[in-house]
């Protein structure tokens, strides 16, 4: 028996040292995301892992600033409009791709015709869908071709990941990544981690990591403890109430904003002093402070953040008026009357604990609220019901385009495939806003989109999140309005 | 006449009684030599009792929220309070609350699973071992294939696909379990009706429901007793497991599982969240497994034999060494 | 012999059989992966031509004959969720599950057998007692619980061990430890119980008044006796692992093996994926039940295969 | 002056056994006196229950929980097997000079080894042979109890062989290591009767052969009359009577020797009925006080309540009974 004690001793013993061996720190940086990229070619997939990563890899036409302006990337200019449907983009010299392929005007029309080809089935294709063509004007100049006015197409172009024409026809492309960014790919050990070194060739300011491991972890309490135990430098998605206990934390006004589309059309939310009241009974702030942590602003009464093209700042959040809306719901005669409010767990950040107290605050209001909290895909099949609408449906929207054609489109449109509402005059205000390339125009309809979803609260307009993410003592980095991982932009201590 | 006939069901009845009453005696008295038994008959005892008076004894409603005390600890903490003498989660939930109403769901689960995989298999079971012939052989055939399923993976999928609820949760696990109660049923029967007193009622001319009910199944009380209540164990355990995973209980209601699961986010400022659930998993389930093994004991005539001669021999080593003790002090 | 594997290989049949057409038909009653795979925003357009790529919008039993036609070919399509074949994925992780099971497993085993033996040496003795105590501790605490206790102790407070994933030896000491222990608690009650049978065997007597030293007959003629029993449980835990029950361990320490990725699949709806796995799972309890009726044969030579 | 010639090749003194149950303290070895010599056959014989396995046990040290060994002592060639030099002795001669056969052939092998492996690891252990060396001692032993095929024999398990196959396998195994002792400890009981008759002819045959002293223990009379030079009857955990085969059978003390005598049936002599000795065996956890035999004695009176010791008789007769002891005039 003593033999085999002491042999198992000898091996943990054995174990541990390999193991200390194994993750002591090399110089980079490990970043630890929710999922793992399903596939590593920068145009397929509408995925977070791949964009996290592929964000270093690869380079775009236009970028935004940490704060959110556009600027060009790989062009040397932002585009111009030659006319209504065609616009010019002017590009930088002397890049090349990390397999030596030169950047080009051939290399970026190339891509717009890739990722628009019915055949390859983009899932980005959304961001892209007006353009119709391309066409190289010069070696470092081309003309992309919309189908109408298409005011929004500088931001359809921030999305643009340019790939090489001839390497990524290879079909290992996709495991084997080959950008203009500032990193280069090294290395994917699925469902482990992967490699990237720095460029040394790269045509902007040089990067100061020189590597980063990307690990791969969904559960939130698991990256949390990597953090802790010092093995990861960057986690996403922090729960507000670590900050505290992580080395630091870095927190960015997000994208996502909860909201509850209510039924305009038909049921207690018909009556539109009911919605308003719904509105009035709930008590944003204390959401923003008790669930979030302050980790959240109040959404003012409209689907976009500040940094959102559109935002109508002259538009503020229903204020917390609890007797209001008790009034409210007496004049309307619907008191202790049974409104649905319907969500799902696990989704979002705290998605059921946003929907669990906004119903106590609408119990308190005088209305009887029957919360059902369903498994995702049953969610989705109520949320996408266009036949009979729930009173309320929580949902979190989240808009990359930072624009407010993507979610005005899916829910405040009449039709839209969340909307609850048959208001023609929005809708009209929205197509309208949608072709209307004069930027000033544009927004003077959004603003009055804005306005008049407002005054008939066809929503209960909750949060604006902010992203947080943990970061280890040494590693520091701003965030981005974006919610880009760029790791040029980070820096170690 | 009659009178002298209704005495004597008096006196029977009476001796009935009577023999139950020093059944009862019997079983406390061997409670009272095996500790460990004791401990765990308590324990269900009182779990049993917490979960029946729930509502009563838990201080608040479980789902009672409150966002301004969110994440309070136990009380021994200086920013504890009397309110919440366990802390409270996330949502300012009673943590103690929710461990007292969690072992509703768990035991509910448990004695529900038992009692229908428990009876569907000892049907089968009876059904297989006395019918024999193409029952039998379709019956085992089925346990056997069944058997052989990636039990687990088929659970999660079908809560997966037709939505995990309390309900489900006890058809899913009563339906991946009910196989060993077959098993065992059937291999009873077939030994049981090897023996003098059921051929003899088969040749009296009993009907097999009859002899089913009156001469075999009373034989299996015991083994399937023992087995219920390990199986028990085991589904307590898978319940929280499930929920743990998402797929089992699914909240506004309360289940152990479930809220270790949603503690874990925060275990690292709140420990207890997760512990105090755990804990209450950990302690129902070896309180279950000590009954378990002590009743498996007194159920067995030559086990318990063993067990004294065991603690015979411990006592006499016991023994040995302080005459030897005694015998190297003496000169 | 041959018939006994004709026979084996026949029932293995049914049951994968089995296992496919339940994972079939569950899959397609209830769920719409189309919504879940495809962004929120997207339009009743490229929802309808996503499900017309999947095949979903054909008849029912159209889509059976084509699964089953499939599955002969080994060839369950792409998975919806990571757009590469299915059985590509299984392979990758199925082997960090085996990994994962066989250090796990062989570490209970090493562990319990010896543990069970001492124990059953003096049963009622102190080390039994605690030795019986300890294993129904350990066979009451939940596996989740465990793992997180491992994780807030060995990573976060003493950061002796990595927390989660699989890239050294290191990682898989605490989900291997994990894992194990519910089998060791098993396994030594199971050791103990079966060899304090065997020593009152009429055999051990004999073997002792041979002359035989002590270890020997322990070791050697009672623990080859009692190893039937003891490789049915081995062989049981086996099967658990790879059939699923390594999901518990593997999400709590985001291994990336066959039970994580099952139940990544679940939640994505990604079916394909899903039935790619169950039946994978379902064949691995195939083959190592054939296996393990060889092992017994080769323990108990009183077996006959048949 | 040999010192092993003089004193017996083992002898028991005054041994007691208990066994610790729930239901009391079974007295199975109350006092059990007895010696074998060099080439002896030594038959002990009494009904089931009555103590005889448990004190050759004894010898072998196979007493285990929960039974201990709490008096006498037992000598083999002289040297004590219970006390702390003879713990160590007793793991020396453990079958290499004392080997054992035990009743029932059937679980006494292990069921998952070759008889090959069973025999050889015996002698590799005692003899410190070689493999080989082994296997060719295994297939002489084999040979020397009638089993032919041997090399064929070794790769078998016991489960492929008869019972009586079996039996000739333990005994093969008893005289790997060329015994001083043999305890047989009913060795026919489970066998049908023809293969008795074997076995026993073949033991016979063997312990005349190889001059190998024996205890055969059994409750057949006939058998022992048959095979044992000394015989030694025992009753409740006591020898009651003990002397020469020939003259025990001729001329029984005791009542119990007597009523065994008669109670067993005889081939040669026509009876009309079984006999049978009245009563039931004694209660071991509490048993009669003085003569055990005294309840069921046809002959007890007040002086069966005292305990009487072994008296001799002379001729190395002993016997233990009140009566006999005033009855005879001899």
């Amino acid at each position: 028996m003593k033999k085999y004690g002491r042999l198992l001793l000898a091996a943990v013993l054995m174990v541990v040292v390999l193991a200390g061996t194994g993750w002591a720190k090399a110089e980079g940086i490990t970043i630890a995301l929710g999922s793992e990229p399903t596939t590593l070619d920068p145009q397929i997939r509408e995925d977070g892992g791949e964009r996290a990563v592929n964000d270093n890899i690869y380079d775009t036409v236009l970028t935004r600033t940490p704060e959110g302006d556009m600027m060009p990337s790989l062009a040397a200019q932002m585009p111009k409009l030659v006319d209504a449907d065609t616009w010019e983009v002017t590009l930088r010299s002397g890049i090349t791709f990390h397999n030596g392929e030169p950047l080009n005007a051939d290399a970026v029309v190339y891509s717009i015709k890739r990722v628009i080809d019915p055949e390859f089935n983009s899932e980005q294709i959304s961001f892209f869908s007006t353009i119709t063509d391309a066409r190289a004007t010069g070696d470092l100049t081309l003309h992309v071709i919309t189908d109408g006015p298409d005011p929004i197409l500088p931001t359809r172009l921030y999305w643009l990941k340019v790939v090489p024409p001839k390497h990524s026809k290879d079909p290992k492309f996709a495991e084997n990544p080959v950008g203009t960014g500032p990193y280069r790919f090294v290395a994917w050990q699925r469902g482990q981690h992967i490699d990237l070194v720095r460029n040394e060739d790269y045509w902007g300011p040089a990067p100061q990591i020189s590597s980063v491991r990307y690990r791969f972890i969904e559960e939130p309490g698991t990256r949390l403890a990597g953090l802790m135990a010092g093995e990861f430098d960057l986690i996403t998605n922090l729960l507000p109430e670590f900050t505290s206990h992580v080395p630091k934390s870095v927190n960015v006004l997000g994208l996502e904003h909860p909201i509850i589309i209510l039924n305009a059309d038909d049921g207690v939310t018909k009556d539109a002093r009911v919605r308003k009241a719904l509105n009035y009974a709930v008590d944003k702030q204390a959401l923003a402070q008790g669930l979030f942590e302050g980790f959240a602003q109040v959404a003012q009464g409209q689907l976009l953040s500040p940094s959102f093209f559109g935002y109508n700042d002259q538009v503020k959040a229903y204020s917390y008026d609890p007797d209001k809306a008790k009034k409210l719901i007496e004049e309307a005669g619907v008191k202790g009357q049974t409104i649905e409010l319907i969500g799902t767990s696990g989704r979002w950040l705290k998605d059921r604990d946003l929907v669990e107290a906004v119903a106590d605050f609408w119990k308190k209001a005088g209305l009887d609220v029957k919360v059902r909290i369903f498994e995702f895909n049953e969610y989705l099949n109520r949320l996408f019901d266009r036949k009979t609408r729930a009173d309320g449906i929580f949902v979190v929207s989240s808009n990359e385009l930072l624009d407010a054609d993507k979610s005005f489109s899916a829910y405040y449109k009449a039709g839209g495939i969340g909307s609850s509402n048959t208001d023609e005059t929005l809708a009209g205000l929205i197509d309208a806003a949608r072709s209307e390339t004069d930027e000033k125009k544009r927004e003077n309809l959004y603003h009055q989109a804005v306005q008049l979803a407002y005054d008939q609260a066809y929503f209960v307009w909750l949060l604006n999140i902010e992203d947080i993410y943990g970061l280890s003592a040494r590693l520091e980095w701003p965030g981005r309005v974006d919610a880009r991982l760029l790791v040029r932009e980070m820096q170690v201590r | 006449m009659s009178q002298t006939n209704a005495d004597s069901l008096e006196q029977a009845l009476e001796q009935h009684r009577h023999e139950w009453v020093e059944k009862l005696f019997e079983l406390g008295r061997e409670l009272k030599r095996d500790k460990a038994g004791l401990v765990g008959v308590m324990l269900i005892t009182a779990l049993v009792l917490m979960a029946v008076f729930a509502p009563y004894i838990a201080p608040h409603d479980p789902t009672d929220q409150d966002l301004t005390a969110r994440l309070a600890p136990p009380v021994w903490y200086e920013k504890g309070t009397l309110k919440h003498i366990l802390g409270t989660d996330h949502l300012g939930r009673d943590v103690l609350s929710r461990t007292i109403h969690g072992a509703r769901v768990s035991l509910w689960v448990g004695a529900a699973v038992v009692l229908l995989a428990g009876g569907f298999g000892v049907v089968m079971g009876l059904m297989a071992g006395y019918l024999g012939g193409r029952t039998d052989a379709f019956v085992m055939r089925w346990v056997d294939t069944q058997v052989a399923f990636p039990g687990l993976l088929l659970a999660l999928i079908i809560l997966a696909v037709i939505g995990p609820s309390l309900t489900t949760v006890v058809v899913v696990l009563a339906l991946n379990g009910w196989m060993v109660y077959g098993r065992m049923t059937r291999s009873a029967v077939l030994s049981i009706r090897q023996s003098p007193y059921v051929e003899a009622a088969e040749v009296v001319g009993c009907r097999w429901p009859r002899v089913i009910f009156r001469h075999i199944l009373p034989n299996l009380t015991s083994p399937l007793l023992t087995l219920g209540i390990l199986e028990f164990a085991r589904i307590v355990l898978a319940e929280a497991a499930l929920s743990f995973l998402g797929l089992g209980i699914q909240p506004p209601a309360t289940s152990w599982g479930l809220d270790v699961a949603m503690g874990k986010n925060y275990m690292f400022m709140a420990w207890w969240l997760v512990t105090i659930p755990g804990c209450a998993i950990a302690v129902t389930v070896l309180a279950i497994n000590l009954v378990a093994s002590w009743l498996r004991l007194i159920s067995d005539p030559q086990e318990r034999e063993k067990q004294f001669a065991r603690h015979m021999a411990g006592a006499m080593r016991k023994k040995m060494h302080a005459t030897i003790k005694k015998e190297l002090e003496a000169p | 012999m041959g018939r006994f594997i004709y026979r084996r290989l026949i029932h293995g049949l049914i049951v994968i059989m089995g296992v496919t057409i339940i994972v079939f038909v569950v899959t397609r009653m209830v769920g719409d992966p189309v919504q879940v795979m495809l962004p929120l925003e997207s339009t009743l357009e490229q929802r309808a031509a996503f499900e017309k790529k999947l095949g979903l919008d054909r008849p029912i039993h159209i889509q059976f004959v084509d699964f089953m036609a499939n599955i002969v070919r080994l060839d369950f399509g792409e998975s919806l969720w990571q757009k590469r074949p299915a059985m590509d994925i299984v392979f990758e992780k199925l082997p960090m599950t085996i990994l994962l099971t066989a250090v796990g497993i062989g570490f209970a085993c090493v562990v319990a057998i010896p543990m069970g033996i001492i124990a059953a040496l003096r049963p009622g003795g102190v080390v039994d007692r605690i030795t019986v105590f300890v294993s129904l501790l350990g066979l009451s605490v939940p596996q989740f619980w465990l793992g997180l206790l491992f994780i807030v102790l060995f990573a976060v407070q003493f950061k002796i061990l990595p927390t989660s994933g699989a890239a050294t030896p290191a990682h898989i000491i605490m989900p291997a430890l994990t894992m194990g222990l519910p089998t060791l608690a098993r396994l030594v009650m199971l050791v103990r119980s079966s060899m304090i049978d065997e020593l009152n065997q009429q055999y051990v007597k004999t073997s002792f008044a041979k002359g035989l030293p002590f270890v020997r007959v322990v070791g050697i003629h009672a623990l080859r006796n009692a190893g039937l029993p003891i490789m049915t449980l081995v062989g049981w835990e086996v099967i658990r692992s790879l059939a699923g029950y390594s999901v518990v361990v593997e999400t709590v320490f985001a291994w990336p093996g066959i039970g994580l990725t099952a139940i990544q699949a679940i939640e994505r709806d990604d079916l394909i994926l899903i039935q790619a796995i169950v039946f994978t799972a379902a064949v691995c309890v195939v083959v190592i039940n054939i296996f393990m009726d060889f092992v017994y044969k080769l323990i108990d030579p009183r077996l006959k295969l048949t | 002056m040999s010192a092993s010639r003089n004193v017996p090749l083992l002898e028991v003194r005054d041994l007691v056994v208990n066994f610790y149950t729930r239901g009391g303290v079974v007295q199975a070895s109350r006092g059990v006196s007895f010696q074998v010599d060099y080439g002896q056959t030594l038959g002990i014989v009494g009904e089931s229950g009555s103590g005889k396995s448990v004190a050759v046990q004894a010898v072998m040290g196979l007493i285990s929980t929960p039974g201990r060994i709490e008096g006498g002592d037992i000598l083999f060639q002289g040297r004590s097997l219970l006390d702390q030099a003879g713990k160590k002795f007793v793991r020396e001669v453990r079958g290499k000079d004392i080997s054992m056969i035990f009743q029932d052939p059937m679980t006494s092998l292990n069921p998952v080894f070759t008889i090959g492996t069973q025999i050889t690891e015996v002698l590799r252990h005692h003899m410190g042979m070689t493999r080989d060396q082994a296997r060719r001692r295994a297939m002489d032993l084999l040979g020397l109890v009638d089993i032919n095929a041997p090399e064929k024999r070794l790769k078998q398990y016991p489960y492929e062989m008869s019972g009586g196959m079996r039996q000739r396998v333990m005994i093969a195994m008893a005289l790997a290591c060329e015994p001083q002792l043999i305890i047989a400890d009913e060795p026919t009981t489970a066998l049908d009767v023809t293969i008795q008759a074997q076995i026993l002819e073949l033991l016979t045959d063997l312990q005349q052969r190889l001059q190998v002293s024996v205890i055969l223990i059994t409750h057949d009379l006939g058998v022992v009359a048959q095979l044992c030079h000394r015989v030694a009857v025992m009753y409740a955990g006591r020898i009651v009577e003990v002397g020469d085969a020939d003259q025990v059978f001729a001329s029984p003390v005791h009542p119990y020797t007597k009523g065994l005598i008669r109670a067993t049936p005889r081939l040669d002599v026509v009876t009309e009925r079984m006999v049978s000795i009245d009563g039931v065996p004694p209660d071991l956890i509490s048993p009669p006080r003085g003569c055990a035999f005294s309840p069921r004695c046809d002959q007890a009176k007040k002086d069966c309540l005292r305990a009487q010791a072994l008296t001799p008789l002379g001729d190395d007769r002993h016997v233990s009974c009140w009566c006999a002891i005033k009855g005879d005039t001899r």
